[in-house]
């Protein structure tokens, strides 16, 4: 379904993501892991847009989607939530939505209608899916971390996306909110039937629910495999731990 | 049109660039360091005229009094400024810009009625000391005026004493440390916001300078200021914000296009400057130098 | 919920303002002016009002006219012409002024004037140069206090004429000012003296602080003579920079209003000597006992010799109150019928106000710049006094403009 | 305990903006030990230095150096009485070349020179004239070290010096962070590579998710494998 | 319930309105006039610069050119005056598109520095352009058709336009666009994420602006039949900058209460004292100390559905 080819970036001679492949298939839950700056970021910006790659190629659906711009990705319906909370401070966490639904639906140029009576069914959905509906006229910026968070998810999910990359969706919550917010995740992909592409530093919530999982230090991909493949492999230890004396 | 009056022409704009060099410096400073967009800027070159017709005046307009007055008027505003920093502004840094550039604004509104109340609405003049009266004659044709010459020395000395500043002493480098990253000045016991304060002083004492070096060239008015803060601005917006050499360059091409601008095309030549500022921004949108933002 | 606030602030100072428009008493003739109190033309328009206030005083001291006392109000415009318009609107409707004045700003003497032709009410414009105000736009309502462009342009050529030089050199401050007085005085310059020819001709900005370069390029040029358009502090910075470049004691130059006190004073004996100019007032000529007595009440009053636009300021008040007092009465139309054509007495002799386009023939006086022991700044010297019927444009050229 | 810790921290909790980071953190450090502040990325440990160095200031609890409170008060008043602070990120000062790096720093006495930075980091003295925005990794970490020892601290805040090095130059950091131990200079050290830290330290705190979660010797974590697998390994 | 209590309470406002011509000395209707005008002009700015997030530093270009437009029409053409009063608008708004696509690439204060320089080229054309605009002159004495001639007729006049732009700037805000527009503004990074294309957006949003900036310069024509350079410099665009913030950039009727207490406070202030810029100036630095988020917003705050300030 997805399938990154020899992606590499770097900044000023600084290799930040180098020859990374990636496929993901239909339905899959992909985990990118690797300590602080080893560019995971990077390839999550590679992916949806933001920045060009220098070499290689990105393959959605059979389709050459390298170098298309940010807004033509979204529409191929590839979304993404940030690692730092991006929402849009001064809306309501309905609106937050909504324009997202709105953008998916090419409505964003409609200067007449009352944008509060366009798909609020929809909206609405997306936030009682998420569990935020009862906030809906909360301004967004109110929100705490960790509904800011799921509110992130859930702008990603009005595009109606059939593959969401999420960076680090539970950074900075509390263990209990990871716990829920990961079970969110579990249910929509589930529910939406979506494939998701997610890095995470929590270890518990990587091999809690990822599929499968790449290992990224310093731009590179040093294992891809499934959890237990990764588990035991000595190179991942000795990236997190440090435990090797060469 | 031949070589000598290219060259004279040049020359000439030189002087000018002298006078917005100085200014647009201390206004690049302080956009640079203290992120302010200080449109009161001009308001204090102002405040700097008109404090060095009243220091040439106490001394009855002799040669004294332009002396004391190169180093009394730019001290006065620096002092004005200090007050106005310690008072308001340095509970204000962290504000959005747009809101600075008002409360900036503001304050230019509040300093030109000032001087209004104390100077008046008569026009002021600042006597040219003996020494550089009349003229030199350069190239066959160029009167260069002798005041206009001590311009052109001066504005170098200026920049060299800056670029000492900047470079060589320890207030300089932590100011320009500060541009970057003032969480990690403070981190390393240097007290941040009294180097804001000094820089945003150091900043206005280079307007009030540039005051008082163009007061004996032309008539003190109320209203200098505003034909000035734009041109400052531009200047500084294309040499790349914040940064000093940037300031020059920026004067460079403001005082050359326009004064060469008037030899090949008299009609429409003080469009070019503004001219060359869509130019700039157009192939590069943040200025020609490193900026500090 | 945020409409109710809104109208309730609104009202509050709707009412505020209602109230604050009872402060003036009843029974006095008010007048209105609206100036420029603000920036660089200050110098001229504080002379103005200072002069109107002394007239004013002493009209009132005598009684008044008719029994009623002349009660006047100003109002800063910032040379800002909606500013201007707004204000003189407020002067005339909330106000209820009988007369208004002012201002420095053509563009708001014009719209003002418009304004006053509307509303019917006698407008007398003491500053602004354009020859628009009285000439292709004048009307009824409107009286033109000073010298405007095209009188001053036709002075300086009358008097041009009669010099030697026919090599040219135009320049001028690169607005409607500057480039109608330099036209005015090449048109009929040209008319008087077929030999004179154009060099060439620079404009530079308003507000032009460094005119060295535009000097170079006109040395280069060696012209005989240069007629420079500037006004405003354009005067003083320009005669500065023809005195550092060597210009004045190289190539004679005209600028109108160059002899007046306003430009010299402030260069003290750093002055170029020898500049030509037109002005239509000094405080030290014409030597009369009317201008004597005037001078020396100005500066008991204010401390400072009074500038042209004290004439100015002077001769409004008086023609407001001679005005009235030969009418009898306090009807606008009866007033205006009155002062056309009037004839009063002033510092500088007997004035006319010309009834076909209501403009005040001034004598104009032209003269050059010099240093005499025993002033503290450069006067004017070899004056040569123009009188008005000499070089006004004539009642008929005046009417054809207005069709 | 009638001696005074060098730095104790009670109970803070820190903010940011409306995200709650840091759940009553206490710790101690005592004079001339090293303390390690061990966790997972994302843990609360950068965020407990900035809110010890006065960058990010706890909203509720106190913080004790040498007895006195120092809530609230501002970094550079910290730096002054003696809390030297190495970010994670370096941060050097990218325009200005190594020696001007140290030289602005503010300076309590001269027991700290440019040439004892030089002694302790000799590879800082050959590239004195280079800007610091030009430097490697650990070149620049040395140089941040180098710089808060300037103000000649009693107690180095640091923050992950080992992040993101070659091998290598974690190996000669670490003699170097002895180096210092042994010239009387205490310091908190916050690390997530465990190998690394247990070099060094004397004592450890283990944070996770904002909350101190274990606090002890460096012999009773090495023994306490639960302890180990739970909050760092993987 | 609550919404028809609005359309009531907005209708109560729109009949005190029509009766202002009764009840107040033609003066307050004068000036009545003007602060619609003025507020017009602001909410036309407010749209890009609280609602859009762009800078727009020199507003009054669209607002001069417009009011150019229709005065050129007026007095050099024969056409029926109903061109005039578009083509004031259409003017204004194409202006905003040219400008808008030179600048649009820059950033915050680049834009709003570049935007001011344009804008500077834009009044140095019509300052020295003698005899197309009247260079610094003007144009004075404007024939309006006769029905709005009178200070009555130009107050409904300008009533009624400018009550339709409002309710049409209002409709635009709260449509999809208006939506997207303020999405860019607070994020315009995650608005490409979420596929909105954040440029066009952006210049369709400079071209509202400038219509209905040249609609106030179309009104300010019929209400004081007069034009001349000074609408298009700098400063005035300074004080509308001014307006929006003294009644609230993020809320939608602040640009039009601001408006309101600039122009009252002008004309009170300059009855009593010459030094009207200096109390201006005071004001002006008291608010943005005490009241970062204008009037109106700090009434919101206090008061209203609060919008408490987080500094973004």
């Amino acid at each position: 379904m997805f399938e990154a080819k020899g992606l590499s970036k770097s900044f000023d001679g600084f290799m930040a993501v180098s020859r990374v492949d990636l496929s993901v298939e239909k339905g899959e839950m992909v985990a990118v892991i690797g300590p602080n700056g080893a560019g995971k970021t990077t390839f999550f910006n590679l992916i949806t847009g933001i920045l060009k790659p220098d070499s290689g190629r990105i393959v959605y659906k059979g389709e050459d989607i390298t170098g298309l711009s940010p807004y033509e990705i979204f529409r191929k319906g590839i979304s993404r939530s940030f690692q730092i909370v991006n929402v849009f401070q001064r809306l309501t966490v309905f609106e937050n939505v909504q324009l997202s639904v709105l953008s998916r639906e090419n409505k964003t140029w409609d200067l007449i209608t009352n944008a509060s009576k366009l798909y609020t069914d929809e909206t609405e959905k997306i936030l009682e899916q998420v569990g935020l509906l009862e906030k809906k006229n909360t301004v967004s910026g109110f929100l705490s971390h960790g509904e800011q968070k799921i509110l992130e998810i859930a702008i990603a999910l009005g595009g109606k996306p059939e593959f969401m990359i999420l960076d680090e969706p539970t950074a900075g919550m509390s263990p209990e909110e990871t716990v829920r917010c990961m079970e969110l995740i579990k249910r929509l992909r589930e529910e939406m039937d979506l494939t998701i592409l997610f890095c995470e530093h929590d270890m518990d919530v990587v091999f809690g629910y990822a599929n499968r999982i790449m290992v990224m230090v310093r731009g590179e991909t040093i294992i891809q495999g499934t959890c237990d493949e990764v588990k035991c492999n000595r190179l991942v230890q000795e990236a997190y731990l440090g435990l090797s004396d060469e | 049109m031949d070589i000598y009056t290219i060259l004279s022409q040049v020359l000439v704009g030189l002087s000018r660039t002298v006078i917005l060099f100085i200014v647009s410096s201390g206004l690049s400073l302080i956009l640079g360091v203290l992120r302010i967009p200080n449109v009161a800027h001009g308001s204090l070159y102002m405040l700097g005229a008109y404090t060095a017709y009243t220091i040439s005046k106490f001394f009855g307009g002799q040669d004294l009094g332009f002396w004391v007055a190169l180093i009394g008027a730019p001290l006065f505003v620096a002092l004005v400024s200090f007050i106005a920093e310690r008072c308001v502004f340095q509970f204000l840094y962290e504000r959005e810009h747009l809101m600075l550039l008002l409360l900036t604004f503001g304050f230019s509104l509040i300093f030109g009625d000032l001087v209004k109340m104390v100077w008046g609405g008569e026009y002021k003049t600042v006597p040219v000391p003996k020494v550089f009266q009349g003229y030199i004659l350069l190239f066959r044709h160029l009167h260069l005026p002798l005041y206009n010459a001590f311009l052109l020395i001066i504005g170098p000395l200026v920049a060299f004493l800056l670029w000492l500043f900047v470079n060589k002493t320890k207030m300089g480098k932590i100011s320009r440390a500060a541009a970057v990253d003032r969480e990690m000045v403070g981190a390393v016991g240097i007290n941040v916001s009294w180097v804001f304060g000094m820089t945003f002083v150091a900043g206005c004492f280079l307007a009030g300078l540039g005051g008082m070096l163009v007061a004996p060239t032309i008539s003190v008015t109320l209203g200098m200021d505003h034909s000035l803060i734009m041109e400052s601005f531009l200047i500084v917006i294309i040499g790349g914000l914040g940064n000093i050499w940037g300031a020059l360059i920026g004067a460079l091409i403001f005082g050359l296009t326009q004064s060469i601008g008037i030899l090949i095309w008299p009609k429409f030549g003080i469009i070019l400057p503004y001219a060359a500022v869509v130019m700039v921004l157009t192939f590069k949108p943040k200025g020609l130098l490193k900026s500090t933002w | 919920m945020k409409k109710p606030l809104l109208i309730l602030g609104y009202f509050i100072f709707i009412f505020f303002l209602v109230s604050t428009s009872k402060l003036f008493a009843e029974k006095t003739i008010k007048i209105g002016i609206v100036d420029t109190y603000t920036g660089p033309p200050t110098t001229f328009t504080f002379d103005v009002r200072d002069a109107f206030e002394l007239a004013v005083k002493e009209i009132n001291a005598k009684g008044g006219i008719l029994g009623r006392k002349i009660e006047y109000t100003t109002r800063d415009e910032k040379f800002k012409p909606d500013v201007g318009l707004a204000m003189a609107k407020e002067l005339l409707l909330k106000e209820k002024v009988d007369i208004l004045m002012g201002t420095i700003n053509s563009a708001t003497a014009l719209a003002v004037s418009d304004l006053a032709r509307k509303e019917k009410v006698p407008f007398f414009v003491t500053f602004a140069k354009s020859d628009k105000i009285t000439g292709e736009k004048g009307h009824r309502y409107v009286f033109g206090m000073n010298e405007n462009t095209e009188m001053a342009g036709r002075a300086a050529a009358l008097a041009l004429s009669k010099m030697p030089y026919t090599k040219y050199w135009i320049a001028g401050d690169d607005y409607e000012y500057g480039h109608a007085i330099a036209e005015g005085v090449w048109r009929h310059l040209t008319k008087l003296n077929p030999k004179v020819t154009k060099v060439g001709e620079t404009w530079w900005k308003v507000g032009e602080a460094d005119f060295t370069p535009y000097i170079t390029q006109i040395l280069a040029a060696k012209p005989d003579f240069i007629i420079v358009a500037t006004g405003g502090a354009g005067m003083v910075n320009f005669q500065r920079a023809a005195k550092a470049t060597g210009l004045s004691e190289k190539i004679p130059f005209y600028q109108h209003t160059a002899i007046e006190h306003s430009v010299l004073m402030p260069q003290g004996l750093n002055a170029p000597e020898g500049v030509w100019g037109t002005c239509n007032y000094f405080f030290y000529y014409p030597d009369t006992n009317e201008n004597r007595t005037f001078v020396e009440e100005f500066r008991k009053a204010y401390n400072r010799y009074p500038k042209v636009g004290a004439l100015y300021g002077y001769v409004t008040a008086k023609f407001i109150a001679e005005g009235f007092k030969k009418a009898k009465t306090f009807d606008k139309e009866k007033f205006i019928d009155a002062i056309e054509g009037m004839v009063i007495d002033s510092p500088v002799g007997k004035l006319e106000l010309r009834k076909c386009d209501h403009q005040l023939a001034l004598p104009m006086y032209f003269g050059r710049t010099k240093k005499v022991g025993g002033w503290e700044f450069l006067i004017a010297s070899d004056i040569q006094t123009i009188p008005s019927k000499d070089y006004m444009p004539s009642c008929e050229e005046i009417l054809r403009l207005r069709k | 305990m009638n001696s005074v810790s060098l730095l104790e921290a009670k109970n803070i909790n820190t903010f940011y903006g409306l995200s709650h980071i840091l759940f009553d953190v206490s710790l101690r450090v005592e004079k001339g030990e090293i303390v390690g502040l061990l966790g997972r990325n994302g843990a609360g440990k950068s965020t407990t230095m900035k809110s010890i160095m006065g960058i990010n200031p706890p909203r509720t609890g106190e913080i004790f150096y040498k007895g006195k409170s120092i809530t609230g008060k501002r970094p550079f008043v910290l730096f002054r009485l003696g809390i030297g602070y190495v970010p994670d990120d370096r941060r050097v000062f990218a325009d200005l070349t190594v020696e001007d790096n140290l030289e602005i720093v503010y300076r309590r006495n001269n027991e700290w020179t440019k040439e004892r930075v030089y002694e302790i980091f000799p590879a800082l003295k050959n590239i004195r004239n280079r800007r610091a925005g030009n430097l490697s990794g650990g070149e620049q970490q040395m140089l941040t070290i180098g710089r808060a020892l300037m103000g000649n601290p009693e107690l180095l805040l640091l923050d992950e010096p080992t992040e993101g090095l070659a091998p290598i130059i974690v190996k000669a950091l670490e003699e170097q962070i002895l180096k210092l131990k042994e010239a009387g200079i205490s310091i908190l050290l916050a690390e997530q590579n465990l190998r690394s830290a247990l070099k060094l330290v004397d004592r450890v705190y283990i944070i996770d998710n904002g909350a101190i979660k274990f606090e002890g010797t460096k012999k009773e974590l090495e023994e306490n494998e639960e302890i180990k697998r739970k909050y760092l390994l993987i | 319930m609550v919404k028809v209590e609005k359309k009531k309470l907005i209708a109560a406002v729109l009949v005190i309105f029509l009766l202002f011509p009764l009840i107040l000395p033609r003066f307050y209707v004068y000036l009545t006039s003007l602060i619609m005008i003025y507020g017009l002009l602001a909410t036309s700015l407010n749209l890009v610069l609280g609602y859009g997030g762009i800078f727009q530093f020199h507003h009054c270009v669209f607002y001069g050119v417009g009011a150019y437009a229709t005065a050129l029409i007026l007095t050099k053409t024969s056409l029926h005056p109903i061109f005039a009063f578009i083509a004031g608008p259409i003017c204004g708004s194409v202006l905003s598109l040219i400008l808008g696509i030179v600048c649009i690439r820059l950033s915050k204060l680049y834009f709003g520095m570049l935007q001011i320089s344009l804008g500077s080229l834009v009044w140095a054309i019509v300052y020295r352009w003698y005899s197309f605009t009247g260079g610094d002159d003007g144009i004075h004495g404007i024939p309006i058709p006769e029905i709005f001639a009178s200070t009555n007729g130009a107050f409904y006049f300008a009533l009624m336009i400018t009550t339709v732009s409002m309710f049409v700037i209002y409709g635009i805000v709260n449509s999809p666009f208006g939506k997207t527009l303020q999405g860019i503004r607070d994020n315009p990074v995650r608005c490409e994420m979420i596929g909105v294309n954040v440029r066009l957006h952006q210049l369709l949003a400079l071209t509202i602006s400038g219509f209905f900036a040249g609609v106030a310069g179309m009104l300010f024509v019929v209400v004081d039949t007069t034009v001349f350079p000074e609408l298009l410099f700098w400063t005035l665009s300074l004080e509308v900058l001014i307006m929006c913030l003294v009644g609230g950039w993020f809320t939608f009727f602040g640009p039009m209460l601001g408006a309101g207490i600039i122009i009252l406070l002008r004309t009170v202030v300059s009855t009593y004292t010459v030094y009207w810029a200096l109390v201006l100036g005071i004001i002006l630095t008291l608010v943005i100390f005490f009241l970062p988020n204008g009037v109106l917003g700090f009434i919101e705050e206090k008061f209203g559905r609060g919008l408490k300030r987080e500094n973004v």
